[in-house]
């Protein structure tokens, strides 16, 4: 873990680090946690780096580096300070690197079990600017601290230098050159000197690296923007929010290589009206955003869904709620908002991704359902999927097959009606331009043609004709993409079931993973599909599981209302995480463990550990006494780097 | 341009009517505008087939049920942004947006702005009653300070947009007025409007005779110290083309003269075409960034065979 | 029934009688149905007059008025019908008031079962002309027309002219005179024409008129802006739209009698967000709006929530949905939406009033909750409701207290913290503008005195304490207020439990009380408390059901779900209705025979019938071999009042 | 008013400051911003607590945490409907929005159409620095065409909204502009903003020295053909004061000569007031219609003992 100041480019030493484990073989998983705030506030990236496949993080630390005081006490500056450091996050036996101006801070850690390894890091960095030829500027060039704690990381883990040299020129880009050179050498200098004195001692040291092969090293929003280009994506709307925001920035980036309109729109509510006449005029069309977007939304959502545009596509990634909340952190809290939003009965189909992986092949998918039941179709990614760093292998297209639904044929007789009803459920579409295709559309309730009307047999018909396209998709989706089961198959009971959805998936399946491989005592259900939700598969589970735990990471246990919305089944325990943080391995286990000692309906988890009701008031308290007991700190300042303009 | 008609009959004002029954009240100024648009673009001669007509919700939203186009009846006030997304999937289309007042200077009013600002080549025809006319004649952002048609219930206390202006301030390259029971000029402007290379905003002064009985057929007729209210700019030698669209001293005065010409001392008020700037439109900068677009619209491109081969190699 | 062209005044004339029956003393209950439109499409005005309390319609029509062809034989000038009049409506031995235009009409209709009673209204308008110094203007005067037909039926009923003439000038108000003699003076011809020749006719005659007492007119949406004047609303904000906007104009005439101050907005979006800052302004604050402004309410719903707002009172007309939809019809499909709209967990209270005088109460109440927990309140009525017009005894008011919850003591010592933590689980509130009462407020995740943070624990006692204040509220609301249950005493069995919410009740209520008014058969569940939902007493009634039926004026059954998610239980029968109408009190019996004798578990109901699925596109095709049937039609044109401004 | 101090001691700059941290970056131009609107309140000896700070959501809307006040950090775009209840709810507070550009004329675009016409008596201060900031610098509202800043990952291809002209257009009546790091100048256009009755628009441009390396410091303080190119209006004999605001021709003349300077030729920039007119204000109209308000703010009248029982016998 890498702990300091937003704007520090502690992220980007990290995300260096991952790509030249990734490149050697490693397998990796990389965390975020950061503030709302552009320079200066505290961020910590975890990377957890094995010899096998990886999709979560562990609370334990093994490696801190630390960047500055925060880090090791916490942001004691604030009338109501949010965090005491990371300190106590570090495994006994695992170290903690720092450096040596943060030396009276130390002083304050009581922690015997830890390798405090301390590291001059002014002095290693005028070393390297005296050889560029910039001697005694070590403080202008402080920005560079980073690169030199990478460099001390590498050296304390015993890594190669090499790959790392690779991948710091690496993300310099095209304009490499002298300043790649300064970073490397400080870098080295900081390698040399961890190498010498750290490495080798750690009990917990780096695996094997497993045999090379071709791996990708990608974010959630990564996954889903290729698979929008692969997909055909034509028009993409966006208005700029967090985490949404890095899938438009990388489609962006695209536009000319694949003939892709990005739109970035004057709102949320444009976004979604866009991507809808988008649809309707021909191409594909999606958009994304998070919470307080698509509170914007609900409106465009009825729009494609009574004139049966063929999407949008709409990725949410969701973030802390309610408004505008924690706009830099996990939660899973909009499911039943995604679920019920919009005035009357929409039918809509809603995906929820688990894992990188899947946000690539859902995205694909959603394209497809959204041609096919000319629905809009909202896939539910989160904050933690979209910025988690994984490696993986690149993604396979060959069988990915493009769907366009059913169109007008050509001859029509010139009595072409739009929302004629047939047998199919669904009626074959026009595209705006084509002689003999023309139709009218709108959001008042409407005849076949698409004109207004307010008549009771046109009425019922068409709800049966829009409705009706759900239970169409609930028939054609395959199981293995509305949810996925692990465990004994049936007629077997299963001891304990742990229900989960989203990125939670990642957590859940490396804690049975490697607590019960074989699923002989734990077995692990992902939604992936929750509307039409999968109720009668989901049920028969259900009906053999002795004990069912269902995790949220949200406060009202949503998935598990749901699930008793649909099947009428309680889970026996509701596991929700509301803190702003991802669920890490460990505490799927934890949350286990409770749950068979016999723990309560709703068990909320925080830190590692199941808390009780009032346990958030006594962590405030707690940290209301640190700031009292400790001395004063200064906020942090964000060093300038070099040539930063004011 | 591809709005040329490939066959040989050519298109008539009532090729673009369709057959739904039209429900608006007898007598209605949106009869006369809709009549224009009807007009203009057989004048133009594009075939119904190549237009796309795009309306908010109110009375005047419904006219895109009463054309024979692709016709959406959208949402109260998204007009602008379903037109920019029409013209970004298939910029050979004309496309039309329609709506009332209340849903392009109210609701509507944040789309307007960003509008302008993205100089598509759009037209866009406000039927301006003052009213909310469909929820029943409440005050609409057009309706002047102290006014009280007969269905408020009580005199507005707020300035009323002037929409010339407004359209000025957010960029839009064309701006003009018409006059819904002048359906023949309005047909004109609207004419213009389509053919300007931009977006077009066309303000129409549309009488309500259901719930504005301030500016009615009578009110328009009427005369200002003898002279008529409404007068046509273009018969009183008013330029209202930038003529050097990279001068920005031009660009300035001419939206100064609109600007005074939209705030006319004595309440009369000139219809025709204000201010008209010749610019590359948004379709202009992305075809120059987007080379597929250089050769078809985006509908018509296959973009359902892309190799993303590259994308994942970066990420290795 | 009265039918004809909107804009022919055919309400009007409805509402007159409907006041004259009440003065005598009469229960009244009447229901509208009109389109989306301005002027001619069709509209339906049905009363009910009744010698006890009503407070629903009938299907069977005992007599119909016609002002127009179309309600003779329906829309045939469509291409595609809606409907095909009204004629078919009438119970045997009722009977049809026409005029003699229409007669070719007549002469289609095959009813031998009922009167045909004809009115030569030209001619009689003619000589109240005449008398008025206007002969030979009927034709001009056409728009007169209803107030005949009122006199007709007025007459055929055998009901006391007088009452009626006083109506009919009460409703010209101060502007009476010649005008208002003029219509008395039609009306009366009418009546005589149809008195002398008509009445006495009917078996289902007017019943005895029961002893006069006070007893008010009112429709929903007078009562809920009746109940905000009393609660002390000092703020009103609005856009308009049907069927919400009558609220917020009868606010509006009462701005200056009650210091009130109605705000028009430029859209829903600003109309709650403006209304969130009313209410932290120091005003109790509302907004009203119908499904489409809803959609745009999310983000201002999260908003309030997350600033502990106290307030805004949200008044939701529920009307056809999905998008625009039916802006002028019946539905009650925004349940889900209301309890669920906003990213994240947002604690909210969600209110549905079953009738007019809970419409009245519950909107008091509601204020009292927001500034009580300070959290947004939503009030869930329906089109129906709103324009329905109904006899009540007037409101009482002695009784009713505002609470307007904790506010910051006087003395704070200059220490005030506006989000403290409390034991009450709600912090006294601050108004702008107080000295020592300055705090900040933010939709970010905040500390006590309001300010960004997004630690840990302090997140955890934040979302506790908001989400606490919910369950604070269903500790203390009463009982009564949040369901009303009719039927045999624990721990006895119910046999049939019929389940309602929403204006449904009336119905419900209407229904059981006519067919087993000691509740041996049936029993009532009328739920007015959606969040926080009494799910234990829910619980225990249904324990004790033999058979409960749940009646949803929506497509998926909204409260059966909903009743699901909060307690486990499947009702036995979810009967929906989604064409767009209220359901009658002969639907309700209906359905309830049918799910006793062994209907399935989704049972639709639509025309006073249980419909099967492509029940829709049978009476659509009917209505297509209607009109190739009949002879061609012209679209009804409305007759221009003289004076018509063009 | 009410706004004069009850105590004898006078408010400072100082006493508007909070106590919490402030997270902007170093070098930002709000911190200018925020002092001069301290000092602006300061000089007017309105004390805190009859201030209500109303900001959106974006580094400027961060704004609210930093000034002691009634304090609202809203949502993003809805300052103005935020600020406009706080003002009905007391027309004696000093009402103040704080936002930024995408705030003010994207997202927030309908609402500030809207705020003009009402021309409450508050004062809105938009920092505009030409990107959307606390989203990592995508192109805001106000970035021209053409230009990029290092943030943008290209250059913008729709035209920049003018505020000044947005504002005239929109009703404002009193328009102005300001630079962030001319904190004092800045200070006084803001005080004489919140002493204007009506509504009031100061757009300030402001340093983003993380995203945008366009309009820098440097920028600023550059000159054009010798000149600078920051200059005041109030040093040039600029009048924009309307002297007879019932002459409609008056009120156009100063709004298109306000026009001009507002998109002044070669590049430079006026600082100061652009635009003023004084005519009653929403509350004063509000008065006028409700009694209660001539003698107390909406939210200090009793409205808890209202009798209904003429509502009820009018139904009867
Ligand atoms: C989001 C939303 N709010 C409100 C409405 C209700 N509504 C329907 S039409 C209309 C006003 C239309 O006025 P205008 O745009 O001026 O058109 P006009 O009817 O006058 O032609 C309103 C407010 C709606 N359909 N959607
Ligand atoms: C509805 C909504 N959409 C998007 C966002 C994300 N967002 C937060 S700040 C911001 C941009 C702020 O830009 P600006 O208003 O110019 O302020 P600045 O940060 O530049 O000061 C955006 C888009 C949001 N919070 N809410
Ligand atoms: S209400 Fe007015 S705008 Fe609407 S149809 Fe009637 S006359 Fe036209
Ligand atoms: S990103 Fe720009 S606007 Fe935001 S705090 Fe930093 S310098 Fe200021
Ligand atoms: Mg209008
Ligand atoms: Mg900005």
């Amino acid at each position: 873990m890498i702990g300091g100041p937003q704007g520090s480019g502690l992220n980007v030493s990290a995300e260096i680090l991952a790509k030249a484990l990734s490149r050697s073989g490693y397998y990796v998983f990389g965390q975020i946690e950061y503030h709302s705030n552009i320079k200066g506030k505290h961020s910590a990236y975890k990377l957890r780096i094995s010899g096998e496949h990886v999709s979560s993080h562990l609370d334990a630390v093994h490696l801190l580096s630390s960047l500055d005081e925060e880090t090791l006490i916490g942001d004691l500056y604030h009338e109501f300070p949010a965090h005491r450091g990371h300190v106590h996050e570090i495994a006994a036996g695992g170290a903690l690197l720092y450096d040596v101006e943060q030396k009276k801070f130390i002083e304050l850690i009581d922690r015997k079990d830890i390798f405090l390894w301390e590291m001059p890091y002014a002095e290693l960095l005028d070393r390297a600017l005296t050889e560029a030829g910039k001697p005694g500027q070590a403080r202008a060039y402080r920005i560079m601290t980073n690169t030199l704690a990478l460099g001390a990381s590498v050296g304390a883990l015993g890594f190669d230098f090499e790959p790392v040299a690779l991948a710091i020129r690496d993300s310099f880009g095209a304009k490499a050159g002298k300043v790649a050179d300064l970073n490397v050498n400080a870098a080295r200098y900081a390698y040399d000197y961890a190498k010498e004195r750290f490495a080798g001692q750690l009990k917990f040291g780096l695996p094997a690296a497993p045999p090379k092969r071709e791996q990708i090293l990608v974010k959630g929003s990564q996954a889903v923007g290729m698979a929008k280009i692969k997909a055909g994506c034509g028009l993409q709307t966006y208005y700029p929010i967090s985490p949404a925001t890095d899938e438009s920035v990388y489609l962006e980036g695209y536009q000319s290589d694949h003939n892709l309109v990005v739109l970035q729109t004057e709102d949320e509510v444009s976004a979604i009206d866009a991507a809808v006449m988008g649809a309707h005029g021909g191409v594909r069309a999606s958009t994304s955003t998070s919470g307080p977007g698509f509170a914007l939304m609900p409106e465009g959502l009825g729009f494609a869904a009574i004139t049966e545009a063929p999407g949008p596509v709409l990725v949410l990634y969701q973030r802390g709620g309610p408004s505008t909340g924690l706009p830099t952190r996990q939660e899973q809290g909009d499911l039943l908002f995604a679920l019920n939003a919009g005035q009357g009965d929409i039918p809509r189909i809603v995906m929820a991704s688990g894992d990188i992986e899947e946000c690539f092949y859902d995205t694909f998918d959603a394209f497809n359902y959204a041609d096919r039941y000319q629905v809009p179709v909202i896939l539910l990614v989160d904050k933690h999927m979209a910025s988690c760093y994984q490696t993986l292998p690149p993604f396979k297209t060959s069988h990915l097959k493009i769907d366009r639904g059913l169109v007008k044929p050509a001859n029509t007789n010139g009595d072409y009606q739009r929302y004629a009803f047939s047998k199919e459920g669904v009626s074959p579409r026009s595209v705006p331009g084509q002689a003999g295709g023309i139709f009218w559309s709108t959001s008042d309730e409407h005849d076949p043609r698409g004109h207004i009307t307010e008549g009771i047999g046109n009425r019922l018909a068409m709800m049966e004709k829009r409705m009706g396209k759900v239970a169409l998709a609930a028939r054609e989706i395959p199981d293995g993409k509305k949810y996925i089961y692990l465990g004994p198959a049936a007629p077997q009971k299963i001891p304990v079931l742990a229900i989960c959805w989203g990125s939670t998936k990642g957590a859940v399946h490396d804690a049975l993973h490697h607590a019960d491989p074989h699923h002989a005592k734990y077995a692990m259900l992902h939604i992936r599909l929750m509307s039409p939700f999968p109720a009668e598969a989901v049920k028969n589970i259900l009906s053999r599981a002795e004990r069912v735990v269902c995790f949220d990471g949200n406060y009202s246990g949503q998935l598990a209302r749901l699930i008793r919305t649909e099947t009428g089944v309680s889970v026996h325990h509701s596991v929700v995480k509301y803190d702003g943080r991802p669920f890490s391995e460990d505490e799927i286990m934890v949350a286990l463990g409770a749950a068979k000692a016999g723990a309560p309906e709703r068990l909320a988890i925080s830190e590692g550990r199941v808390i009780e009701p009032g346990h958030g008031n006594v962590e405030f308290d707690k940290m209301l006494e640190l700031r009292e007991t400790n001395p004063k700190m200064l906020a942090p300042m964000v060093p300038l780097p070099p040539g930063y303009n004011r | 341009m591809s709005t040329v008609p490939t066959d040989v009959k050519t298109v008539q004002p009532a090729d673009f009517k369709s057959d739904v029954h039209n429900d608006w009240c007898p007598g209605c100024g949106d009869f006369g505008v809709i009549s224009a648009v009807q007009m203009a673009l057989a004048k133009l001669q594009v075939p119904p087939h190549r237009v796309a007509v795009i309306s908010g919700i109110g009375c005047a939203g419904k006219s895109a049920h009463y054309m024979n186009a692709y016709s959406f009846h959208t949402l109260h006030g998204r007009v602008m942004p379903s037109v920019t997304a029409m013209k970004l999937a298939n910029h050979d289309l004309t496309v039309i947006g329609v709506g009332g007042d209340g849903d392009a200077y109210g609701i509507g009013g944040g789309h307007f702005v960003a509008g302008g600002r993205r100089n598509l080549n759009i037209t866009y025809v406000v039927m301006n009653n003052d009213v909310y006319a469909l929820t029943k004649g409440q005050a609409s952002p057009t309706i002047a300070k102290g006014q009280k048609t007969k269905s408020m219930s009580e005199a507005s206390i707020m300035d009323a947009i002037n929409p010339i202006l407004l359209a000025l301030a957010c960029g839009y390259t064309f701006v003009a007025r018409g006059y819904a029971l002048d359906t023949k000029y309005l047909s004109e402007i609207i004419a213009q409007a389509i053919e300007h290379r931009g977006s077009a905003l066309v303000d129409v002064l549309q009488t309500c005779p259901t719930y504005n009985d301030l500016h009615t057929k009578g009110f328009y007729a009427g005369q200002i110290e003898g002279q008529p209210r409404l007068y046509r700019l273009d018969q009183t030698g008013y330029d209202p083309i930038v003529h050097n669209p990279d001068d920005p001293v031009e660009i300035a005065q001419k939206k100064a003269q609109a600007l005074l010409k939209s705030q006319e001392p004595g309440g009369r008020i000139p219809l025709g075409v204000y201010y008209k700037l010749d610019v590359p439109t948004y379709e202009d900068h992305l075809k120059a960034k987007i080379p597929g677009l250089q050769e078809k619209p985006l509908a018509e491109l296959d973009l359902y065979h892309r190799d993303i081969t590259p994308n994942l190699q970066e990420l290795m």
